[in-house]
């Protein structure tokens, strides 16, 4: 497998370097034939960095966040994670993911789905309880641990799955855009909060959204995507300070971002 | 609750008229179909009035009651009017009067045939029916035969196996037992593995994710997430659970039993005491479908058909 | 034609077998079209109470076991026999020798199977002048209701079953156990013989214009027909075959089946004994705790009208 | 075993959708004839655990001894066995599918057909009155509070019990033949149609309703261009249930309408004559035909659902 | 009922209007208690305007266009429509509403789709065809008539409901969340289409968004409302020219806009 010879190839990738991808392709056989998911997909992501992916829908970003998650397996290119295979790093449970609908089991009060990965990761109780109520007060939900997932608002249940991936504390967080149903007040303060969250933790952060200003007031790198086949049109680093108030926003460096980032999007688009 | 039934029938516009159309029918067929006509339209439209008022737990009660309780009503009225000989169809009085007197019977009969047969099939055939549907569960090759291959079985129908299974498993309540398994298995078995295959990719990419081996993953989400398909395999069965073991009596039983009592008490021409069996399955039929509804309720309260 | 003919519909109290030749071979040898009878034979079976039919209006006549006949008479439907074909009753207890049932007195603490449905009656009254109790235990006997076929006996489940002379008898042989391998106790022998297959009707029908006539014209008929079968079983069985819808039954087992058949109708005209009546109404009130029936229904429940008026 | 056609690719080179077709077929029946071969395995060595008993038994009343071998093979070759081998089964279809005419009474394709036509029967009046109910339930609300806990209440009922009373009142009211059969089969198959209807047709989504209010448009309307046609998958998942039930319904009205003809009387003169192999081969048809039954909806619910172009 | 009061009231609103609301207050009985869904609701909507409601999510807004079409009944105030009460309104089928998600019959092809309402208004067959191809052409679906709805994408089914709610030419247009499911560049497109749409046919509409720079882009006016009990917090009237290409967005004009509305927002939002 290409897999293994990824490992190998990864000792020299520097001490910094969380994802290494080099040439990545992946193609799903489905029943109408073969679908090019990824297409010559190379990107490193250093330590602390929080990479945006953005493009239209059906381009491969959620695939591309799931061939780093060993959720599934590029069909040909090699990737790394912290110097493992994904598989590897899967095992070795190095990242926290965040799907895009909030996926807490219903079953479960809010506090008990934030233990989940604690107790199959065999936490001790104390510990269980100590991380679910530091995490919960991080995403604003303190209080709320014994509610039901379908007593929350959307909102609250997007932030308690955040918490759930933040529970174990993985140095490398994987969120498929998380933010994606909620209204724009919402999600400029889970914006806000998540920023700082990164800046005080130093985590590293793939981060797939829709929404250009998102992408450009989260990130320290943007990558833009195309489709048909699934590949990355444009990489850029964003100039903006790592001190970002929300009305950066209306900044000119801010706009000059998001326009490149809207073109290079633009390029890759056929038709609606 | 201002307006009254009268009222209800003033605002019911269409409905009088309906109403008096269909005594005058029945005037013509029959005089004596008039005072039941009379009575069921009476009867029915305090019943729309009833469900027409805010739901509460009277209200939700109430009605099924006494439409219930019309039908008891129209059948005495039936009997007694058209003078139904009670070896045919015996008056719902005199089985209320033959339940009364027979308690110890009903009570014996219950124990050996619901207790004994029905339970201890249920009990067995759901479980195993679990049991079975977590070991096939890792196997898709085995699902995919088994399952068709189990439709097949469950078409079997009950008046060829239960006579083969008296004779495997002799007279008593195991022989019942065996043909309450045999009609459960199935229906819970595809419940359960359809359950099983109910989480969604995403939940179990999560647990994929946490790198959770098999048991985590069945205990901490498959097997809650099967939850509201194993109850409705397990309402499903309740009622194939009674129907089985009373029919499995008819092919040889020991001197007691709701089967046994009923095929017995036809030949006699005991009628009252059939019906009194029969009421007794349909209580205790309903009842241990409404247990299961209830503990459904209580294990199920997140799912949204529950709230 | 067919409109001159008086219709009349019988419900038997068992599946289409040689047990009822003698109707099946007066319809098809067309004895009762020339007593101007327009006869229509309802097969019974497992679930059918032949009484309950009549109750309901669906039959005429049934052939019903005169236990059950006088059981229904207590509750309120008025049977009265009209004729009785079989003069001796073919019910027996079987047990396997090998279980070591000798005599009744060996009976208690055994397992005995018994047919329900109105049939328990002979056995009950028997088990009652033992005096073994029918309800389990070291000195009582544990009684089964017993299915339709022989195989709790050849399977061990019980130690004697009840059998047919004509029938389940022969399924116990031809199912390979040899007549010296069986200990048999004829209720005949035993003196608690109850009257089997006769005539039944109900009063009302009795009471109807002309029914009395059309009755005498059917048991006559009826009675050609029997004696016409006891005549020649073997083309009696063929006619029974032929009028089995069911495809299932075998020509062995019923030209078998008409033969002992034969032994039970022989002694007959179609008149009932009044002595075998009280027989069995004394059999029935000896019936222990749970009584058939409480009092002597007396000479209401049965006619000789009919049968005479058919034997002129 | 299939697993060369099961591969992916193996459709390539025929069009997308035979060959999708053929690979769907194909993994299907590998596992299936798996299955099948593993219980008719299982079936034979339970012919030998449970017919073994018979064969000792017979030895020690004939004061022999038998080797494993002729005891194996004399499991297999009994004439009332306590489970026939698959055999002898074969044969037994054999002899009453392939070898009869088709209108001969020993013909299994006869009675299965004669069971069919009650099936059909009842199911099309256990279908129009689900539907009849749903209907009234979705839109009376008294209806959907009353109706629903007694139509539950009436599938606790025995149906074998009732069956006898439901033939004997429908006779007395002069309806016999293939109508009562249907009817308890309609019994048994209206509750899972009104169950799947009920949900069918309350199953457009609030907006979906909005809409058509939005349009003012009329509760026929309503009824004909969203609820019905929203309903018709639930619709045919209630019918396979209902069909299968029906058939049940149908062979349990055979039993008491004297068990002439039809799988049930064939199921019940098995077991009234211990006739086993009889028995299992009715149930074999029986079950085949509820698979033909089911199957057939199938069809037709692919051909409603691609005309109403929801065959995703 | 007050409803009855407004239709007298409504005699003296100018012939330019098409909503006025007054005082409009909706309360929902739950199981919990009341939810005070609108309160205090006063707005005047005159012929040809393009209104767009924007707030945080339950604000209200589906509500208030319900109320509109007379899918709820106010607890209290007055509301009238082209001068009827909503009820006699929506029997007059004076308006086209077209629902968050699209909502078409997936047993109907799109023409068929299209054809429900003119079904049930009793439009004769010759006419319903003529009007289908007209508004499937309106909105760029011609030839797509005989597809049924899941062989199109999400944004051809959204078109395929508006195309719909146009077919039986009513002069208003409730439109809520038209857009909500899809990608930011296809979105751009429907706005595009949607505005020129509108120049055409001088309607009215009510367009209710989560996107502050759609609402912007699109309206003539901008209600803001704020939650819990959902209110009016700010009708802005728009300043930008009628012909609006989509660059106007990076215009100053455009974002001093957008920057009044999102301090509209944040004002009326409370915690997230
Ligand atoms: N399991 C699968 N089998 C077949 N094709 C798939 C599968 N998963 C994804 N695809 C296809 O791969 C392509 C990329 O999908 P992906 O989900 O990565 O897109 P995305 O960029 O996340 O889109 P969105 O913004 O809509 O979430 C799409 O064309 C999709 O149809
Ligand atoms: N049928 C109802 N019963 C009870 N409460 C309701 C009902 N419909 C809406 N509500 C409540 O009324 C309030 C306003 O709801 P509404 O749907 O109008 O909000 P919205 O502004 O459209 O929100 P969103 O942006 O999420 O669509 C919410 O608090 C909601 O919970
Ligand atoms: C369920 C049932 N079992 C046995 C009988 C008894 N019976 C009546 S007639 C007859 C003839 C036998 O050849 C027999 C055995 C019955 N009626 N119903
Ligand atoms: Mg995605
Ligand atoms: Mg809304």
């Amino acid at each position: 497998m290409a897999v293994a010879e990824a490992t190998t190839q990864v000792k020299d990738a520097g001490q910094g370097t969380v994802v290494s991808a080099r040439n990545v392709d992946l193609t799903f056989e489905t029943s109408d034939g073969a679908v090019q998911a990824l297409r010559d997909v190379s990107l490193e992501i250093g330590k602390g960095e929080f990479v945006s992916f953005i493009g239209p829908s059906g381009c491969g970003k959620t695939t591309f966040l799931r061939v780093v998650a060993a959720l599934e397996t590029p069909t040909g290119g090699d990737i790394s994670v912290n110097g493992m295979t994904p598989e590897e790093a899967r095992k070795a449970r190095a990242y926290g993911y965040v799907f895009q609908a909030a996926g807490l089991y219903p079953w479960r009060t809010i506090g008990k789905n934030v233990k989940l990965p604690l107790e199959i990761m065999g936490y001790d109780r104390a510990e269980q309880d100590r991380r679910m109520r530091e995490v919960l007060q991080l995403v604003d939900l303190e209080g709320f641990d014994k509610k039901y997932p379908w007593q929350l608002s959307g909102g609250m249940q997007q932030r308690a799955s955040i918490a759930r991936a933040l529970a174990f504390d993985a140095d490398l967080l994987l969120m498929d855009e998380p933010f994606g149903a909620l209204d724009e007040i919402v999600r400029d303060h889970l914006n806000e909060q998540l920023l700082s969250l990164w800046a005080r933790t130093k985590k590293t952060c793939l981060f797939v959204t829709h929404s250009i200003p998102e992408a450009v007031y989260l990130s320290t790198k943007i990558v833009v995507m195309s489709p048909r086949p699934g590949r990355i049109t444009d990489i850029i680093d964003s100039p903006l300070p790592a001190e970002r108030p929300l009305d950066i926003r209306d900044s000119a460096a801010f706009i000059e971002v998001a326009h490149r980032v809207r073109e290079g999007l633009r390029a890759g688009h056929g038709d609606a | 609750m201002k307006h009254g039934p009268a009222a209800g029938l003033l605002r019911g516009g269409a409905g009088p008229l309906w109403i008096g159309a269909a005594l005058v029918c029945a005037a013509l067929v029959d005089l004596r179909l008039v005072p039941v006509v009379a009575v069921w339209a009476g009867a029915w439209w305090v019943n729309t009035w009833l469900a027409a008022q805010r739901r509460t737990r009277v209200t939700t009660l109430a009605v099924p009651l006494l439409f219930g309780l019309t039908l008891l009503v129209l059948w005495e009225m039936v009997v007694r009017l058209f003078g139904v000989p009670a070896v045919i169809l015996p008056p719902p009085s005199a089985i209320g009067a033959r339940i009364g007197a027979e308690v110890p019977t009903l009570w014996e009969d219950f124990v050996q045939t619901f207790l004994r047969g029905a339970l201890t099939g249920y009990v067995l055939g759901c479980g195993a029916a679990l049991l079975t549907a977590v070991a096939i569960d890792r196997s898709p090759f085995l699902q995919r035969g088994l399952l068709p291959v189990g439709n097949f079985i469950a078409a079997l129908p009950i008046v060829g196996t239960a006579p083969i299974l008296v004779m495997w498993f002799g007279f008593d309540w195991e022989s019942k037992a065996a043909v309450v398994v045999v009609m459960v298995f199935f229906p819970m078995l595809v419940n359960t593995v359809a359950g099983l295959a109910a989480t969604d990719a995403m939940q179990r990419d999560l647990m994929k994710t946490y790198a959770a081996g098999y048991w985590p993953t069945l205990l901490k989400l498959r097997l809650p997430a099967a939850m509201p398909f194993v109850f409705n395999g397990l309402k499903i069965c309740t009622t194939l659970a009674l129907i089985g073991a009373i029919v499995a009596e008819f092919f040889g039983s020991p001197t007691r039993g709701m089967g046994f009592r009923i095929s017995t008490e036809v030949g006699r021409l005991s009628l009252d005491m059939v019906w009194a069996e029969i009421t007794v399955a349909a209580l205790a039929g309903s009842a241990f479908y409404g247990a299961v509804a209830l503990a459904e309720r209580r294990v199920t309260f997140w799912h949204p058909s529950q709230r | 034609s067919a409109q001159d003919l008086d219709e009349l519909t019988l419900q038997l109290k068992w599946v289409t077998q040689a047990q009822f030749a003698g109707y099946y071979v007066a319809k098809d040898e067309g004895f009762y079209e020339e007593a101007g009878l327009d006869v229509t034979i309802r097969p019974g079976g497992p679930d059918i109470a032949p009484t309950q039919v009549l109750a309901g209006g669906g039959a005429d006549v049934v052939v019903e076991w005169m236990p059950a006949a006088l059981a229904a008479r207590e509750r309120g439907l008025p049977l009265v026999n009209i004729a009785q074909p079989f003069a001796e009753s073919g019910m027996m207890l079987t047990c396997l020798e090998e279980t070591g049932v000798e005599s009744p007195d060996d009976f208690p603490g055994r397992t005995l199977g018994v047919w329900f449905f109105g049939n328990e009656y002979p056995f009950l009254s028997w088990m009652s002048q033992l005096e073994i109790p029918t309800d389990g235990g070291e000195e009582g006997v544990e009684v089964l209701k017993q299915g339709f076929n022989v195989d709790p006996l050849l399977q061990g489940q019980a130690d004697c079953i009840s059998t047919m002379t004509y029938n389940e008898y022969w399924q116990i042989i031809d199912a390979g156990i040899s007549e010296d391998q069986l200990v048999t106790f004829k209720y005949e022998d035993r003196g608690v013989a109850t009257l089997e297959d006769g005539l039944y009707v109900t009063e009302e029908t009795l009471a109807e214009d002309g029914m009395k006539d059309a009755l005498a014209r059917f048991v006559a008929a009826s009675m050609r027909g029997w004696d016409w079968a006891e005549e020649n079983p073997d083309a009696a069985a063929e006619i029974v075959l032929e009028n089995d819808a069911t495809g299932a039954q075998t020509e062995k087992h019923q030209k078998r089946m008409m033969r002992e058949i034969a032994k039970l109708t022989e002694g007959s005209d179609g008149s009932l004994d009044p002595e075998a009546f009280q027989r069995t109404v004394d059999t029935l009130l000896a019936g222990g705790s749970d009584p058939v029936i409480t009092e002597d229904p007396g000479d209401a429940a049965w006619t000789h009208e009919i049968t005479d008026m058919a034997l002129e | 075993m299939s697993a060369p056609i099961a591969a992916p690719g193996a459709g390539a080179g025929r069009s997308g959708r035979v060959g999708l077709w053929l690979r769907g077929r194909g993994a299907a029946a590998g596992p299936v004839l798996a299955v099948v071969l593993a219980i008719f395995a299982l079936w034979y060595v339970g012919t030998v655990a449970l017919n073994a008993q018979w064969t000792l038994d017979q030895a020690a009343r004939a004061d022999r001894e038998v080797g494993f071998a002729e005891l194996v093979a004399d499991t297999m070759a009994q004439d009332r066995p306590m489970l026939p081998a698959p055999h002898q089964v074969a044969v037994e279809l054999y002899d009453t599918v392939i070898a009869q005419e088709i209108t001969s009474r020993r013909s299994l394709v006869y009675h299965a057909w004669v069971t069919l036509s009650a099936t059909l029967a009842g199911f099309g009046f256990g279908t129009v009155l689900g539907i009849l109910l749903a209907v009234g339930i979705v839109h009376n609300r008294a209806m959907d509070m009353s109706v629903m806990p007694w139509a539950i209440a009436s599938q606790t009922i025995p149906i074998l019990a009732i069956a006898p009373m439901i033939i004997v009142v429908l006779n007395s009211i002069g309806i016999q033949g293939i109508v009562p059969k249907a009817i308890i089969s309609a019994y048994l198959s209206f509750f899972p149609v009104v169950v799947g209807m009920v949900s069918g047709l309350r199953s457009p989504g609030a907006m979906q309703m909005d809409l058509l209010r939005t349009y003012s448009a009329s509760r026929g309307q309503v009824f004909w261009k969203l609820r019905l046609p929203a309903s018709i998958p639930y619709l045919f998942a209630s019918l396979k249930v209902g069909i299968a039930a029906s058939l049940v319904g149908a062979i349990v009205g055979e039993l008491p309408t004297g068990a002439v003809q039809g799988l049930g009387a064939r199921l019940l003169s098995g077991s009234y004559y211990g006739q086993t192999v009889q028995i299992w081969s009715a149930l074999l048809m029986a079950a085949v035909c509820a698979a033909l039954l089911v199957g057939a909806i199938g069809a037709v619910q692919r051909a409603v659902l691609r005309r109403m172009g929801m065959d995703r």
